[in-house]
């Protein structure tokens, strides 16, 4: 095992990363911007060197800092957590380049898997269904129409030059093919400077259900189940759990059988995860695949019992992996709330600024993975996401159960969070029932709104508050004993029993 | 004392008597008993009929009830009644949009003298990688831009007025 | 199930039982003594009654105030929590009689279990091994002596009229024994007005063993596997862990067997634990049961996935245990610190007060069971422990480093802990090997000592916050993405490096 | 400006200058490479030779650094040298003995006028269902006791005087 390990992230995940660096014995490196001095990552490290500048790119993504303090401070590997460099080839390059280990996939991977197009075609070489299309860039109308012909309706035109929804139509008749794809093409023209498309099968409200897998540098690899990820905003994942409502063993196994051949065709190595998308019937299709530690991967944890960071850095070190597909299996449920710094009444708009008061939720079943504390400021340059709320159970039922008592212990005053949008959803029948996917949130659930009930009780709250401050009115110290409470308010009971 | 409560569009009565050394509370009329189990700067921790309240008064418009945010306004009765009798008294002049976060402006869509509609766009703050739009919240004339594009602004700067 | 549940008891057990309360959907009911009305119990029920004072006799130890409450909130059944009237058999009947359901066993149970002479005798009769010795009180010495001659030395004789140690004495040769008894009887007749004596076998170094059970109210009845509970400092418990070092599938299966049957001769119901003492050759003695929830049932809830306290509530309901000694398992290892209020330097002496501050530890494998938060008074009127600080891991060894993990997390201002002695211990070789019993505390850890190694730390700090204050001298704010930082001091980097 | 400060039996001469608006610290003679990464209240979050450092400065006389605590003494050193040459300044004539917790006095085994040697019994205060004996901490007479037997006493409240 390595004797120091230097963490290239913040937040939560350099958390994460830094307490398996302690329970493994191996000294921990952080790495921290301007903005970040007094961040929990910084804490929590056995030394700290400072990138200086607040915004990432002057900090989190200088590939030259962070070599020179893995340097500097002897590091032997990096860990490099999610997001930033976490799928930056040319970042594993410089590492594998200056003698320093990648806590994660082999450059050659990250490259392959990073190109959709070429990922695509090594997966459907492999027979690992992948959503029909077409295999490259279409310049002509009558190329589309023979894919069209060959997959069916409904169909989805991309452009191919870039994303951002620019140029992206859903075409469900014949009738309309040929003007989506000439307006398709136009927009991707002016947008793009290329006027290319894609073409492939529309998935009418999918799942997105992934695999974590892990593999060793030895050829073994094996995966840890399914964790569904449909509760989604704009393609960012909400709300996580493990196993999914619609899994079978059988249809889990045929997935897990192509997730590990997809790792192996691409000749990868460390944690990952193959994401598929699942349609109405349970046909799955390969997505893509996140060449990194993702930031559900606690969902796995809890139901396998296999803590994935130190996994990560067993196999960096070279280890054969112990774990066999046979010597491990899923129990329970589990479920993974994203709490971020949002407003979700207000279009999820971010919330920054101090933390005056955090309560975090305790007990059984549950695990909190924070990277906030009490005053600390929540900065503006980087990604909402402060903490995951995570819960296990014997059963999905126990787990929707508990995730709601969680969610209302927790109490992080100063900013807004995510906290209230989950409670909504945990209450919602569909999300219990276990029938929704990724149009859940913009289809099913619509306009955010939460039920309150305590308007009353606002009401005399603010008024005995405004009579303390403005009558200078003092609270007597309450003595030990007392028969009498001056403060208990004579009055009828029956009233506003509503709580 | 009475004060006449709004919350969230709701409107309570709420009467609050100093009675031998006891607050005697009552809602809508009606009595309600109420225990202040304890104080302690803006944490007001309530037992209202037997149940227990976590309430939080965060400012003079904003209280917490176990956590869920309430937007109050307090008035005495008296000035309530005062007025409803010359409405003109309760118009607010003018309106000073504040950030409610820090952030970089990314974009300013109005100039100053520009008469905005509620629900216009007004300027483009981003904050943690996401844009937000701050919107008109009443009709009005923009009589003053304190900021500008490509500004660095903290919570509670002011940055326009409507007025 | 409940509609309504009332929760006789404060602190972190409370907040146990209430949190149960909501994951069922049942509405619950706290009381509060004076000292309590904030505690974080009160906060946390449905509704909430005071019972006036703050010592435990004149709020929690009174049946009559609670039975009043119970009336009037309309509870259907009573949860006791541990301590105060947990094992009180009055209040099991007095619940009884007023037709609200004891969420524990009958108090016929309670009664028979608590005197501990009709308890050994049941036990003796079922053939469940208890330590060797009289089987009533000794009141002549000739009676004595026939029973050392069947049990053999050492011997341990205690006063049969009360405890506190007066007139016990450990004899290990003949020669001894008559004088011993002689003083030990005069000691008993002039502490207690009772000259009788119990003469049992002195087990050397014995480990403190138990079994957590579960019995409904058909007859059912099955074991959810040991906790080790061997670190003890005067007969307190400190430590708990599951599975035990030296447990073996066999010995498991045989004590398993001698706790349920333990279960079934006393005709006890609801959820209990069986101790037993065992010797160095692996033999082992029923010492006596605790007719309540355990403060240690976590440890078997994290390695078996079973919520006890849930459990509870469904058998006091009157269901059918739905769990089968067959249908459950353990995997991994747990492990349990008591965070009590107290200074382990100082004695172990009480330390309440005002908690400034406090961060609790998280991530994977930790789970926290807390009775206090930041800003509450600790009271001096109740039971020291404050919380309870959880691990589990796939492995013991795992486990302990994830415990000084979390250890080194926790922080707690304002009073004395225990911390600091839980991370010796889990430091302590002895201790890592498993190697262990009821004497650790007293012979092998002996002096309370910490080591620490940031003398050099405390004295820049110190002046630096005298600097600070006495000068007036003010930090300038930091400011984004300033490149040369004032306060960062020049300075040769080798010096001080031992952290 | 120089200080020795005593940390539980260890002394260390602490050295911090400003120059340049910076610290410049030296330790025992030698250079340190301290940077405050933060200041609130009592906490001060130092990095030390790229070590971070949670330290909380209790009160004069206690430091936690990540937690541990440890007894601090400081001194200018120049009032050290003065202490130094005459050393009946520095012996304290009195020691106060307070209540470091709250709770009930069960017993009181002294009285006023009485001679104590360090390590002697004075009294026993209950809390938490446990009796705590208070020790005296050095020699002497016993000039004042303030408490009785049954009384409640607080954190901080001065029990009796040492002389």
């Amino acid at each position: 095992m390595f004797n120091k390990i230097l963490v290239a992230n913040r937040g939560e995940i350099a958390v994460r990363v830094l307490r398996a660096c302690r329970e493994m014995g191996v000294q921990s490196v952080a790495v921290y911007s301007d903005a970040d001095r007094n961040a929990l990552h910084t804490r929590y490290a056995d030394e700290v060197y400072g990138l200086g500048g607040a915004p990432a790119s002057e900090s989190y993504l200088r590939i030259d800092k962070i070599m020179a303090v893995a340097k500097e401070s002897g590091a032997e590997a990096i860990h490099p957590g999610y997001g930033f460099l976490a799928e930056n080839s040319d970042f594993a390059r410089a590492c594998e380049d200056n003698g320093i280990v990648f806590i994660g996939p082999n450059s050659r991977a990250i490259e392959l898997l990073g190109d959709k197009i070429a990922s695509k075609k090594t997966m459907r070489k492999a027979k690992i269904p992948v959503i029909p299309g077409s295999e490259g860039p279409v310049a002509e109308e009558e190329e589309g129409r023979k894919i069209v012909e060959d997959i069916g309706f409904p169909v989805l035109i991309k452009a191919a030059g870039g994303g951002g929804g620019k140029g992206m139509r859903v075409v469900r008749e014949q009738q309309d093919l040929g003007s989506a794809m000439k307006q398709a093409m136009g927009e991707a023209n002016s947008a793009f400077g290329n006027p290319t498309i894609f073409i492939e099968k529309f998935l009418e409200s999918p799942r997105h259900i992934e695999f974590q897998i892990l593999a060793d540098n030895h050829g073994n690899a094996i995966h840890l189940f399914e964790r569904e990820c449909s509760v989604q905003r704009r393609h960012q994942k909400l709300i996580e759990e493990s196993p999914s409502a619609i899994m079978t063993p059988e249809l889990r196994a045929r997935m897990g059988e192509a997730a590990v051949k997809a790792v192996k065709v691409s000749k990868y190595n460390n944690a990952g995860t193959v994401e598929f998308m699942v349609d109405k019937d349970r046909n799955f299709y390969f997505l893509e695949m996140n060449t990194r530690l993702q930031v559900e991967h606690p969902v796995t944890e809890l139901i396998t019992g296999i803590d994935i960071v130190k996994e990560q850095f067993k196999i960096a070190a070279g280890e054969v992996l112990s774990l066999t597909q046979d010597n491990i299996s899923m129990t329970g449920a589990a479920v993974e709330c994203r709490i971020s710094a949002e407003d979700p009444e207000n279009n999820f708009a971010p919330s920054t600024g101090k933390i005056t008061e955090l309560i975090e939720p305790g007990g059984i079943g549950v695990r909190v993975d924070s990277g906030i504390y009490e005053g600390f400021d929540v900065p503006i340059y980087y990604d909402p996401l402060v903490a995951k709320l995570l819960v296990w159970a014997p059963t999905r039922k126990e787990a929707l159960v508990r995730m709601t008592r969680a969610l209302g212990e927790y109490m992080i005053r100063g900013i807004k969070t995510s906290i209230p949008f989950h409670r909504l959803v945990m209450d919602h029948p569909k999300f219990i029932e276990g029938d929704y996917d990724t149009t859940f949130i913009d289809k099913v659930l619509k306009k955010i709104e939460y039920k309150k009930q305590h308007h009353d009780v606002a009401a005399i709250s603010s008024v005995i508050a405004r009579i303390l401050s403005e009558k200078h009115v003092r609270l007597p110290k309450a003595r030990e004993g007392r028969k009498t409470n001056p403060w208990k308010l004579s009055g009828r009971k029956e009233m506003m029993r509503r709580g | 004392m009475a004060y006449i409560v709004n919350v969230e569009g709701r409107e309570f009565k709420v009467d609050v008597q100093m009675k031998d050394g006891r607050f005697v509370v009552s809602l809508n009329g009606k009595k309600a008993n109420v225990e202040i189990a304890h104080e302690q700067g803006a944490e007001l921790m309530l037992i209202v009929n037997d149940k227990p309240f976590a309430t939080i008064v965060e400012s003079d418009s904003q209280v917490l009830v176990n956590g869920e945010a309430y937007a109050v306004e307090v008035v005495d009765e008296l000035i309530e009644k005062l007025i409803k009798a010359s409405p003109d008294l309760a118009q607010k002049k003018e309106l000073a949009v504040k950030a409610v976060m820090p952030g970089l402006v990314i974009d300013v869509n109005v100039r100053e003298g520009d008469v905005v509609k509620s629900g216009d766009g007004l300027l483009i703050i981003e904050a943690m990688k996401m844009q937000n739009e701050i919107k008109a919240a009443r009709d009005g004339l923009l009589r003053k831009i304190f900021i500008k594009k490509g500004q660095t602004v903290n919570t509670g700067d002011t940055l326009l007025i409507i007025e």
